[in-house]
This record gives structure tokens, C-alpha cells and sequence, in this order.
């Protein structure tokens, strides 16, 4: 007995191929919404922003003045906070990074370290704020300074940097450990003059790419409290401090009072947006230069 | 021993000399593991600072606010002489910020995993997808301005009772967000499934559409629910978005048109604002970040428990 | 008051002293902000480079919650006279505060620009829409010509001078309207009531003055007639004087006493209270008002 | 020729008794077939014309091009971007490689069986269904006697009625391959076409597999890569020997493995290389 | 025997010879040794005992317990974390099993070449240099020499003098792993273990190693483990035949090749498995 019938197959197929041309379409569009949204998104931010964007822009100190004001100050204290987060998030992240790959023994404790870092990188930014405002702004009283910020923002990219440098130390092949251990080289010895330079470019990629996400990180720092108006420029890590994502938080607030203030937050995006896009590119280059070396 | 070279140096006695000053170093050789476990430790220290913070402060606030009062509390006025804390008005802001992302997030998130990881071509896919990756890398208060400055003015023009600051626009942008989160963990997913059962299907005369929907999509479905889940999680955490577009009304309403605010805002209001410590004012800071916190760890664990627990084996 | 501190003589009220360093914390009204923001701006670009004036705007009673604290602000600005618990709480800090009253503001009732029928209201009407207990839910509610919409109300939050002004002095105490939009920030307010053709709100005049182009003041009649709010009319004896108030700067002396450049910047200000407030939307002081307040500062020298 | 046994060689003789007595039509005829990836000339002027209701054994040593030329036979192997296609392929008179024919119609008439069993991850039941559904039958009554004749076809039904709902990985690999030809029946092709069906099998199950080859050949026709050469000569009507992306030789099984006309499969067949 | 060529039988000769006249000194000495993998029994009671200035070579299939023996000599077995010992295993008369005994002093006494080359990816100047650099040696001069001296023992010095600097994952397989056994001959070692130090090399590069091989026997002991019984038969003067983790037959080299004990030996030797 025959199930199939070839005429009721064939009937079907063309409806079935439509469908098929229709959902890749469909699928197309879906693929380019996203995209579109992101050309949209750049277009409005140069055009309200490349006006405002000259080197007066950029040089001077912050102003309630639309026309006098400049991110010197934003730009300085973004410099100052990673400062401090690119060494602590470094140190923190690949000693973890080397405690779990090296050291740790598989077991429970590593696998609670390695699940609390997992779900460290998915609590919310602004309680980190909350966490850094009662533990480092109060309870040890730095206030809303570089150090505070700084240290707030690397507890918050911390796992970002655990898990590249993970992989990074997971990817160097175990016979190069075998060298060196057949020297009589040490543990540490093999992990300082073997491990981590074979995975340093790794470790640079994972840190880099932290790094821009402190970079465009607002909530924490708004809960730390940065003040709206701050024209000194910071000078150090005990100074207080506002950055660029803060600074157009508040003339995105502001621009219902002054309507320039709109200008001056995009072009401060523009500058953020082209930070950002270097340090990737570099991330990229790092990736690809170093990649598969052995 | 000694080598043909007639060289003086013995490597091997040079080598036994300097064990004798090396150890400074084997001290320090030992004192390694204790130092690394230290500074691993320091990322649960964070965890129970978090815990800690939120929960010395959470129990105050309850000291004044019964718990039930805070959760079934349609009443959010916590300033000024008779202080009324209810949690409501900003779960529901939340929830309904994070269901508007996700209607955006999960459909064309999916549809875009599919796209990448069934129809497009190699050389497609990778222009693509490092474009979608700049997407993912845009700061959210950049998606904040973008949702202030054109989102909600875009939107006004044809919703005519849309509020100038609202929790649609920034629900939409959030959702806008998420995607490129959505698409990447589901592709993952999608191409985690081996080409051999792409081919059994096609083989029995499928096209790409019952291929996907039929056979992959079911195959990695797990990986598909866990990128949705932490979609949730990220929308429910997101602050600066709603914070700029949403203002700071602290109704109890399911209209999207109208003004929201979502536990995150609260919590940049208030502490930017004023937070004076030792106040209820204070303390509900405390209590909202923490409901929160449990919010996002439970989408964490929930995700994590699905990828694990219902990995296809195949 | 007393001079004889070690740090009197380096404080130089004058400007033209030495180089200070260091910085003075600011925070309280929003009212206040603009032209608080603008002093410290002149001082900093003009005066001292080296000192770092930081001005925030929690709102007056948010403000003094930080500034009557153990390690708080320098000043707090306030858009209403200090409270009486306010007081025994400094007392008990033992903080010792020195009013200096800096400007005079007028509680501005804004409405839409393509509001067309409220643009002159009777005191009464005023106080009728922003009371709870009047139920003046719809404009034609106010007076029966006006559109049957409903009216929108708006407003500074509890944490301002402006709403506790607006409930104690103008409505006498008696509740705001349930639903009115209370907001932490006066950009917000602006945003909110120039895109809502129903909306009317209250906040000071400098963020009317500002936004003349996207917001509307509604004439006020006290009983002689429309008053438009402006730089004339308010002022204690003015044709706006009802809703007339002066705003001040709260100085913690103690810190005056230990940092010079905090009673300097003190003196600043009062000296140049007059000319900030008239570019950023406030009525001045009265000369002997000034003299008053330079006095009481000299003093602490 | 010490490979095969005496099984094998009774098997043989009968088949070819059988090709002779009734001639057979052709199904698929492969006209100066020429394929590349990218730059690699894979299959190089191809001609060979397959029976109906035959089994056609296809082998040649690792990367001969076996897999390529049977996965050319149902266009699966354009899922390679890079692949160039030349000449002609006629199934049943008609040319696949055209623009105009239709995969998806190609691939319901001729079904396809891999070299490792690849179920889909759902019950053993919807396995089977899967085919028909997509076809577009929806009733649950032919579903479930297409899944049970398709199982009794694949020799399997047996093993499994008992438990259709559950997973299809909880079988053997034996079981899942033959639920494999089990789901390519159910669609009732015209052709199986099978790739090293039972490489990834243990010999009891290799055997039960060899029979339902045997078995099936009265309905279907069957073109089938093996590396291994007993499996050829005990199961195949014809034997076609690739080397290098070219047939070197194709002619009835016994021919072939007991007089080659060509060196280079004589070499291969007797284990010379590859 | 037909696997060995004459070349191979005069060699054995002659080593067989050596052996007799000079009575050698043990340096390892191993006792009833155990191991286990987790619950895999991975070496069933060793005794072997490897004598000074000879080459020793440990045959016996895959899998038979042949590198995971000679890294226990080094301790470097003890990497994988389930990994359990029990016996002795005497380093000139020290056991190294010892809780005591500091496995880095082991290490620099006992040099291991593996399997496949595995320089570090720095300059070939600095492969050689580190491990003199991690036992504290740091002056410029001292390391000049030993980069040098170890280079010419390992009879690479000519092929890479002039490119010191460049990176070692520039030079072919069979440098890279002559450059493997100077950086080992760097910290002068006593014993130098090899885990089939060819197999990954082309002829040419096996036949320099394997005569690099008998060249360093005069300085130092050698335990070199090989897949290749010829190698063995070619180069060793003791061969140790293991099969499924214990040792089945020890002895000289001639012997074992021309006239095992063993049944199994011999079955191994002459191909029969393995
Ligand atoms: N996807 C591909 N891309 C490029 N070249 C391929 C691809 N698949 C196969 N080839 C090449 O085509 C040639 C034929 O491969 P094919 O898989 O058809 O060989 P085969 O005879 O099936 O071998 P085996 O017995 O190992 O399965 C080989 O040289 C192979 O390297
Ligand atoms: N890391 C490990 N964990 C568990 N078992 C192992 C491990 N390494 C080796 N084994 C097991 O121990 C036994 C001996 O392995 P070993 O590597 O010593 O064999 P071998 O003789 O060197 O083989 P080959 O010739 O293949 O190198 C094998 O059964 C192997 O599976
Ligand atoms: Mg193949
Ligand atoms: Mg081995
Ligand atoms: O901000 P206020 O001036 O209303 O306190």
C-alpha cells in the first residue's frame, strides 16, 4: 500500500518552498533590523553630535555653558579609572585565572569559585554601585574618588578577565608545562616563564575588552554619586572625578533645560564610541596576531 | 662528566651552588597557592560583600516596613511625611520593561541565530556577525540618549498618548539591546547541533525552514531557553536605559504609554538624589537592590541549570 | 564670632589674596542649582583656579540630610528657611550654621504653550488645582469655559524647597492633588509639561526664565490684576510678593573655620550674589541684605 | 581469490543469474560527471548507469571520491559552498543538475543513509514521522502504520514497538541505524542511497543490516559505498571500483572480484593498497 | 632473525662486549612498583634495574604502561591528579617515592625528552638558556657557553649558530627536537629519559638522533622508550619488554632479540601483535 502520493507531494512542495523562501527572508530582514537600528543609532549621534565636536570640545573643563564646555575633565578622570582598574582587574583576574587552572585541585572548592564568578558576571552593574558605595565610598570613607570608582569597576569586569585568562592559560598545550617540569623547573617558575607568556596575548584580549566595558559603564558610578558639575580636572587617584558615560547621563538629563546640552552628550558618545572602537581593534589584533602559535 | 668541549664550567655544580641561596625562593614557592587562593577568593568576597551590604541594610528596612507590606504594596511614595513603601509599582515597572525587550529581543534574536547559523553563508556570517558584536558593545547609556532623543519622539509622532517619558521607548531600545545577546548564545546553540542530523533531514526531502524549526531548533533548545533567560536577566538588570527614558513615576499601572519606574531607577534616584544614611529612604534602597539581586540570581541559576540539565546528548 | 584663628588671616574674602587650594562641597536646592553652579563656575575660572567647587542638587531637604552629618557638605543650598528639627540636629552635631540668604525667587506656575485658555488664573484658581480636596479634576472644573480635560498636574518631589514652600506657605498645609507627577528633577519637570498640552506645573522662576520658549507662565491675579512673574515683580514688597520667597546658602562654620577657601568662597558669593542672580533667572537682594550677610562672614575671619 | 567465501560466492552466482535472466531500467545514468571543491578535481569524467531494483556497490579507497559521487546523486553535497558541478546525472530521465529541479523533490524520492546513524533527538516514533509530516500528512492513523510498516521494513520493528515514545539515542547503534533506513523508508523513496552504512556498527548488527540490504532490493534500488570489499561481494548486484575521482572499473560484482579486467582494481581487491 | 640487519647485530655485539668487561653502577633502581590511573592499574610490580652509561630501551604495545613508567622515573606521572604509586624506585640510592624527596632536584639531575618536540615558543638561545636561568644562573657569559656547549652536544650548533635569536618554531621537526635534547643537556643532567624521541621525525632526522643517542652514552644513562623494535635492536644495550603494565622480560638486548624467554616476547618481536 502506498502512504506517500507523489501528486499530494508534489501539490505541497510549492507551498513548502514559499514558506522556506519566506521565512529566509523574513529571517534576512530580522538580521538586518538589528543592523539597522545600529546605522540609525550612529547617524543621529554624528548628526546631533559633530557639530559640538572641536578641540575646544575636548580640551576644555566642564561648564554649565553649553559653549564654553569640554570633557577635559570626563577624559582625565576615564584615564585615572583605569588607571586603577587595569592593574587590579589584572592582578585580581589572572591570579584567580591561575589559582583555578594551575593550582586549584578539581573539586568543590574550585568548582564554587568557578560558579560564583559565573554568577558574578551577571548581577546587575548598579548593585555593584551599591556595593561600592557602601564598602568603599562610606564604610571605608574614600568618597566618590578615582580609587572607590576605580576599585567598584573592577570588581564588576573581574569575571570578564577570570574567564579570558582561563582560557587563554587553558589553551597553552600541557607538553610545554611537561618542558619545563622535565628541568626541574618549578611550579611558579613554569607558570611565570612558560604559562602566562604563552597566553598573554589572550590575557591582553580578555583585559582590553574589560576595560571597554568599564569604559562605558554609567550605573555604578552615578549610585557612587558624581556630582552633575565637577570643573576641576582630576590629578590623581585621590581626587574626585566624573567620566564620559556620567557626563552624558547628565546633559542627557539636562538637555530638557538647555537644549544644547543634547549636542554636547552626542558628541561626548562620539568620542566614547570612537574609544571604544580602537580598543576593540586592537583586542582583534592582538586576537588574530597571536593566535594559534603552536 | 665532563663534556667533549673540555670546557671549565660544570653546569651541574654551578646548579648546586645556587640551591643553597635559593631559599628565599623556595619560601616563596610555598607561599604561591595560599597567595593565588587569596586573590581567587577576593571574587567571593565580592559576592559576600554584595550579600552582606544588601542584607544588614535589607533587615533594617523590614524593621520599619513590614515584609508584606513591601511586596504587596501597590503604594510607592517614599519621600516626604507619611513615607509609603510598596514594591509593586517598580516590580511591575520592571517586569514590564524586561516583557517589551523581550517581545523585541527573543523573535528577532532567534530569527537572526537562524539566519547566521542555517542560511547565511560563510561569508555573509562573517561580516555579520562582528557587526552585530559592535551592537553588543554599544554602552547602554548610549542606547539611553537614543532612546530619549529619538526613540520616544519618533514614537509620540504616531502613539498620540504616549508620555514624554514612558516605559515603551526604553523597553523597545532595551529590547534592540538584547538581541545580539539572544542571537549569539542561540547560535551557539544552533550550530552545536551536528551536520549529520541537518543531513538525515534534508535528505529525507525537507527544506532549510522544517530542517530549522523541526530538527535544530528542538535539538538545541536548551541553549536556546538560556539565552532567553539571561536575556530576562539582562533586561532586569539594565538601569541607565529606563533610567533616561522612563522617568520616575512611581505608578502602579500596566500602561506602557505611561511612565514607569523600574527597580533599577529607583535605586539611581535614590542614591543620586539622596541617601541620606540611616533613613527608611535609605534602607529601602537596600531592600529594592536586593529583591534585585535574588531577581537576576535566580535567572542565572536558572539558565545555567537549563543548559546543563537539559544538554541533548546527541 | 570670633577672629582670632590661625587660619582667619589666610582667608582673604577679597580674592586678591594667595593661591587656595582644596575644595567646598555643595549640594541641596535645585532651585538654587543654576545659580549656585554659576558662582562656583565664575570662582573657579576667575578667582581660584586651585579650589575645587563642587555643587550638586539632591533638593533642599535631601540636602540637609548631608549636610547636617558627621563629616558633611560645606553648604547646603535651600530654597526655604531652615526647619526648626533641622536646627536641633545641627545642635546636637554640634554644627554651627550661618544663614545667608543669596536671592529671591517667585514660584512660577507654568502651563503648556499651546495651553490658550489658562494663561491668567486668580490666586484662588491657583491654589484650587494643586489642592486634593478641591477635586478640580478637569479644567472645566476651574472655570466652566475651559476644556473638559482633564488636568495634569506637576511638581518638584518631597525633597525640594519648592514642593514644602508650595505646601506650607501657598496651600496652607493641605494636601497636593493624589495623582500629581512629583519629580526628582527640574529638567524632567520642564521635559514633562512643555509635551503636555493639560499639564501645569510649579517650580521657581529661573527654570521658567530658561525655558521661555518651550513653557508658558500663567499670570497670577492677587486681587490687583494679572502678574506676570519677572525679574521686577518678584520681590518682597513686588507685585508677585505672594508667591514671592527669598533662597538661601546654609554655610557649616566649622568648616568655614578649618578650611579657608570654604569661608572664601563664602564671601564670594555674597559679593557677587546680585550680578549671578540676575543672569540666572533670580530677583536680587537688597543691598542692605548683602551687607548683612558680608558682615556676619567678615566676622568669622 | 581467498577473500571471499563460499557464501559469498553461491550469493553471487545467484544475483548475477538474476541480472541476466530479466534486464533491467536504468534509474540513475551519469553523463561525463565532473565535480570540484574549490580547486580539487574530486570526480572526474563519471559515466556509469545504475539499475533499477539492483544493489550497486560503490568502492575505491579513502578519498576516492565515494561519498562525493553518491551525495552528487541527491545534490546533498552542494551543502559544501565551494562545490563546481559539470555534465549531466538523468534520474529517471530527467536532469537534477538542472536549475529548475527541485531538492526537496529530488530527496523524497531518493532516500539516504549515513555513515554514522544520526537520529534526530526525539522519540523513536517521531523519528519515523518525520519524514511523512513534513510531507504534509497529519493524520495520526497513517502516521502510525506508515511508522510501523517502515519499522517492520528496517527489520527493527520488533525491538522497539514496545517503546516508540522513548529517545532514539537510548538505542545501540546498530538499532539507531537501522531506524535510520527505517525513517528513509517511511517517505517510501525510489532509491536508498547509503554511505558506509555499517562502518560504525559491530558485526552482529552489520549483518542484520546486510540482510535487510538483500531484503529491500526487491522494492527499492540501492547504491551503496563500502569500504569493505567482503560486504561488496556479498551483498551487490554490481560493483563500481573509484580511484582518484574516476571509475576504474564497473561491471557485475562477480566479474569484478573474481576477474577484474583492470590492474589497478585487482591491486585494490587484493589488498594491494588503500 | 630477519628484523635485524647486520649493521644492528655488530652493534650489539660489541655493546654486549662493553658490558661484560666493566661491571656498570646502578642508577635506578625500581621495586615492586604499582601504579594506578584511578582505579586503571596502569603498572603491575616493576623491578628493574637500569645501569649507569648504558642506553636502555623499553618496548612493549601501545598502551602497555611504557611512558607512563618512565615518567614515574621523573616523577612527572604524578601531573595527572589520580594518579596513585606504591614500591620504591631507588635513584642512586635515594627513593624518589620519598615524601622528602624534592621532585625539582630530580628533574635537574633526570633530563626527559618527549614524544613530540615541544621547544617553549622563545628564541632558540633562550629555549636553551632557561633551564640554566631557573637554577639561578644569570650571568651573560656563563649562559653563552653552556647555549653552545649544549648545542654541539645535541649536534645542532652548526644548523642554528646564526639564528640564536630566532624563534625555535622556525626549525623543523628534527631540529626542534635535537634542540629539545640540548636545552635538556643544558643542566647537565645524570640520566636522560626519552619518550619515543623519533617517532614524530622523518628518517634522515631519526638516524641523527639515534646516532646522537650513542654518541651521549658515554656521559650519560639513557632510558629511551620506542615503538620501533629496530631502533631498539639498533641503539640499546638492555631492553625491557612490557606488556599490560608489567615487565615480561629484561635483559640484554641481544638476547632479547635473538633468543627471548619469553613466549610473548618473541610473539612481539616478530610481529605477531602489537
Ligand atoms: N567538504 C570538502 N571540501 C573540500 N574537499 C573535500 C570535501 N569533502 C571531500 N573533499 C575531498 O574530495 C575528495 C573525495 O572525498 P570523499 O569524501 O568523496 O572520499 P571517499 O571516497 O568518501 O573517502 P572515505 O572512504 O574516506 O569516506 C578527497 O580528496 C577529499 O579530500
Ligand atoms: N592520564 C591518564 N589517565 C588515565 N589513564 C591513563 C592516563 N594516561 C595513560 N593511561 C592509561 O594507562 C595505560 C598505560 O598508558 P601509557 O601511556 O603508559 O601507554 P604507552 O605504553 O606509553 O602507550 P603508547 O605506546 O600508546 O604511548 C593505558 O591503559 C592508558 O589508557
Ligand atoms: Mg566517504
Ligand atoms: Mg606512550
Ligand atoms: O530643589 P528645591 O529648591 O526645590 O529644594
Amino acid at each position: 500500500m502506498k502512504y506517500i502520493d507523489a501528486a499530494q507531494v508534489q501539490k505541497k512542495m510549492g507551498s513548502r518552498l514559499f514558506a522556506n523562501n519566506l521565512a529566509k527572508t523574513l529571517f534576512f530582514l530580522a538580521t538586518l533590523f538589528g543592523l539597522l537600528v545600529l546605522a540609525v543609532l550612529i547617524y543621529r549621534v554624528l548628526a546631533d553630535g559633530l557639530g559640538s565636536l572641536n578641540m575646544g570640545f575636548l580640551t576644555n573643563r566642564l561648564s554649565t555653558d553649553p559653549e564654553r564646555a569640554g570633557i577635559m575633565g570626563a577624559i582625565l578622570g576615564t584615564l585615572w579609572l583605569m588607571l586603577v582598574v587595569a592593574p587590579v582587574t589584572m592582578i585580581l583576574g589572572v591570579g584567580t585565572a591561575i589559582y583555578l587552572e594551575e593550582y586549584a585541585k578539581k573539586g568543590r572548592l574550585q568548582s564554587f569559585i568557578q560558579t560564583n564568578i559565573s554568577n558574578l558576571a551577571g548581577v546587575p552593574s548598579v548593585v555593584f554601585g551599591i556595593l561600592g558605595l557602601t564598602i568603599f565610598a562610606r564604610a571605608l570613607d574614600l568618597g566618590s574618588i578615582v580609587l572607590a570608582g576605580g576599585l567598584t569597576m573592577a570588581l564588576l569586569v573581574l569575571p570578564v578577565v577570570v574567564v579570558a585568562s582561563q582560557e587563554a592559560i587553558r589553551s597553552v598545550p600541557q607538553f610545554l608545562r611537561e618542558a619545563s617540569y622535565g628541568m626541574g623547573a618549578t611550579k611558579w617558575q613554569t607558570v611565570k616563564n612558560v604559562v602566562l607568556p604563552a597566553s598573554i596575548p589572550g590575557i591582553l584580549t580578555g583585559v582590553i575588552l574589560a576595560l571597554s566595558r568599564a569604559i562605558g559603564e554609567t550605573a555604578p558610578l552615578v549610585v557612587l554619586g558624581i556630582p552633575a558639575l565637577l570643573i576641576p580636572l582630576p590629578e590623581g587617584i585621590f581626587d574626585r572625578f566624573t567620566i564620559l558615560p556620567v557626563q552624558i547621563y547628565y546633559w542627557t538629563l539636562d538637555s530638557a533645560l538647555v537644549a544644547e546640552y543634547a549636542n554636547l552628550a552626542a558628541a561626548t558618545i562620539v568620542i566614547l564610541l570612537i574609544v571604544l572602537f580602537a580598543m576593540n581593534s586592537i583586542a582583534i589584533i592582538i586576537r588574530n596576531k597571536f593566535q594559534k602559535r603552536f | 662528566m665532563d663534556h667533549k668541549s673540555g670546557k671549565p664550567i660544570k653546569v651541574s655544580e654551578l646548579i648546586q651552588e645556587k640551591k643553597k641561596s635559593k631559599n628565599f625562593n623556595q619560601t616563596f614557592e610555598k607561599l604561591i597557592p595560599g597567595i593565588l587562593l587569596g586573590i581567587a577568593a577576593i571574587s567571593i568576597l565580592t559576592t559576600i560583600g554584595i550579600l552582606l551590604t544588601l542584607l544588614t541594610e535589607t533587615i533594617n528596612f523590614f524593621r520599619e516596613v513590614p515584609f508584606l507590606d513591601f511586596f504587596t504594596g501597590t503604594q510607592l511614595k517614599p519621600l516626604g511625611e507619611n513615607a509609603v513603601f510598596g514594591v509593586l509599582p517598580l516590580l511591575t515597572g520592571t517586569l514590564i520593561s524586561t516583557a517589551i525587550a523581550m517581545v523585541v529581543a527573543i523573535p528577532i534574536g532567534l530569527m537572526t541565530a537562524v539566519f547566521l547559523s542555517e542560511y547565511a553563508s560563510e561569508k555573509l556570517r562573517r561580516t555579520l556577525k562582528p557587526m552585530l558584536e559592535v551592537l553588543a558593545g554599544i554602552p547602554t547609556i548610549v542606547y539611553g540618549f537614543f532612546a530619549f532623543t529619538f526613540v520616544t519622539p519618533l514614537l509620540r509622532s504616531f502613539i498620540p498618548g504616549l508620555e514624554p517619558t514612558n516605559i515603551l521607548s526604553p523597553g523597545l531600545v532595551m529590547g534592540i539591546m538584547i538581541i545580539p545577546m539572544v542571537a549569539s548564545l542561540s547560535e551557539d546553540a544552533m550550530s552545536a547541533v551536528p551536520n549529520t542530523m541537518r543531513e538525515g533531514a534534508l535528505a529525507l526531502g525537507a527544506t532549510k525552514l522544517e530542517v530549522t524549526w523541526k530538527v535544530v531548533v528542538p535539538a538545541a533548545i536548551s541553549g536556546i531557553i538560556a539565552s532567553f533567560v539571561l536575556g530576562i536577566s539582562r533586561a532586569i538588570g539594565e538601569t541607565m536605559i529606563v533610567a533616561i527614558a522612563s522617568g520616575s513615576s512611581k505608578n502602579f499601572t500596566f500602561d506602557v504609554t505611561q511612565s514607569m519606574q523600574t527597580m533599577t531607577a529607583y535605586i539611581v534616584e535614590v542614591t543620586g538624589g539622596e541617601a541620606a544614611a540611616g533613613t527608611t529612604l535609605y534602607y529601602s534602597l537596600y531592600a529594592v537592590a536586593m529583591t534585585l539581586f535574588v531577581f537576576t540570581l535566580v535567572m542565572n541559576l536558572l539558565a545555567q541549570y537549563i543548559s546543563r540539565k537539559f544538554r541533548e546528548e546527541y | 564670632a570670633c577672629g582670632g584663628n590661625d587660619n582667619a588671616n589666610e582667608g582673604n574674602g577679597n580674592g586678591n589674596g594667595e593661591e587656595l587650594e582644596g575644595s567646598v562641597i555643595i549640594d541641596g536646592s535645585g532651585t538654587v542649582y543654576p545659580f549656585m553652579a554659576q558662582m562656583a563656575e565664575n570662582y573657579m575660572t576667575n578667582e581660584q583656579e586651585g579650589v575645587s567647587v563642587e555643587v550638586s542638587r539632591a533638593g533642599t531637604s535631601a540636602g540637609f540630610k548631608k549636610f547636617l552629618a558627621e563629616g558633611g557638605t560645606d553648604f547646603n543650598n535651600a530654597s526655604r528657611q531652615i526647619k526648626e528639627e533641622e536646627k536641633s540636629e545641627a545642635e546636637k552635631l554640634g554644627i554651627e550654621t550661618q544663614e545667608m540668604k543669596v536671592a529671591l525667587d517667585g514660584i512660577t506656575i507654568v502651563i503648556n504653550k499651546d495651553n490658550d485658555w489658562a494663561k491668567e488664573l486668580t490666586q484662588q484658581e491657583v491654589i484650587d488645582i494643586f489642592l486634593e480636596s478641591k477635586g478640580k479634576k478637569k479644567w472645566s472644573d476651574v472655570r466652566s469655559e475651559f476644556p473638559n480635560e482633564e488636568i495634569k498636574t506637576y511638581g518638584p518631589n518631597e525633597n525640594h524647597g519648592t514642593y514644602e514652600f508650595m505646601y506650607e506657605t501657598i496651600l496652607g498645609e493641605q494636601d497636593l492633588p493624589e495623582d500629581i507627577n512629583l519629580q526628582q528633577d527640574y529638567s524632567t519637570l520642564v521635559d514633562l509639561v512643555s509635551k503636555d498640552k493639560n499639564a501645569i506645573g510649579f517650580f521657581g522662576y529661573g527654570y521658567y526664565a530658561s525655558n521661555t520658549d518651550k513653557l508658558a507662565a500663567v499670570k497670577v491675579d492677587f486681587g490687583k490684576g494679572p502678574v506676570e512673574p519677572t525679574l521686577d515683580t518678584i520681590a518682597e514688597d513686588g507685585d508677585y510678593a505672594p508667591f514671592t520667597r527669598p533662597v538661601f546658602t546654609y554655610l557649616n562654620v566649622n568648616n568655614a573655620k578649618e578650611k579657608p577657601e570654604v569661608l572664601d568662597y563664602a564671601i564670594y558669593t555674597m559679593e557677587n550674589a546680585q550680578d549671578v542672580a540676575k543672569e540666572t533667572g533670580f530677583a536680587p537682594l537688597a543691598d542692605e541684605d548683602v551687607k548683612t550677610s558680608l558682615d556676619a562672614l567678615n566676622g568669622l575671619k | 581469490m581467498a577473500v571471499l567465501t563460499d557464501r559469498e560466492k553461491t550469493m553471487m552466482k545467484q544475483e548475477t543469474q538474476n541480472a541476466e535472466e530479466t534486464p533491467k531500467r536504468v534509474v540513475y545514468n551519469t553523463k561525463d560527471l565532473n565535480l570540484w571543491y574549490g580547486e580539487g578535481h574530486a570526480l572526474k569524467n563519471i559515466n556509469l548507469a545504475i539499475n533499477e531494483n539492483e544493489v550497486t556497490a560503490i568502492i575505491g579507497p579513502s578519498g576516492c571520491g565515494k561519498s562525493t559521487y553518491i551525495k552528487t546523486l541527491n545534490r546533498m553535497v552542494e551543502l559544501v559552498p565551494t562545490v563546481r558541478i559539470s555534465g549531466e546525472i538523468l534520474y529517471r530521465e530527467r536532469n537534477i543538475l538542472d536549475k529548475n529541479f527541485k531538492v526537496e523533490d529530488l530527496r523524497t524520492r531518493v532516500g539516504m543513509v549515513f555513515q554514522k546513524p544520526n537520529p534526530f533527538p526525539k522519540s523513536i516514533y517521531e523519528n519515523i514521522a518525520y519524514g511523512p509530516k513534513i510531507h504534509g500528512i497529519r493524520s495520526k492513523k497513517i502516521l502510525d502504520e506508515i511508522v510501523e510498516k517502515s519499522l517492520r521494513g528496517a527489520a527493527i520493528w520488533d525491538e522497539v514497538k514496545d517503546r516508540l515514545n522513548q529517545n532514539a539515542y537510548g538505542l545501540s547503534g546498530g538499532q539507531q541505524q537501522r531506524l535510520c533506513i527505517a525513517r528513509c523508508l517511511a517517505i517510501e523513496p525510489d532509491v536508498i542511497l547509503m554511505d558506509e552504512p555499517t562502518s560504525a556498527l559491530d558485526p552482529i548488527s552489520t549483518l542484520k543490516v546486510e540482510e535487510l540490504v538483500q531484503e529491500m532490493k526487491k522494492d527499492y534500488s540501492i547504491i551503496i559505498v563500502t569500504h569493505n570489499m567482503q560486504q561488496a561481494a556479498r551483498i551487490s548486484d554490481k560493483t563500481a571500483f573509484f580511484l582518484n575521482g574516476e571509475v576504474i572499473e564497473f561491471a557485475n560484482t562477480d566479474k569484478i572480484f573474481s576477474n577484474p579486467s583492470d590492474k589497478r582494481t585487482e591491486d585494490y581487491i587484493t589488498g594491494r593498497f588503500g
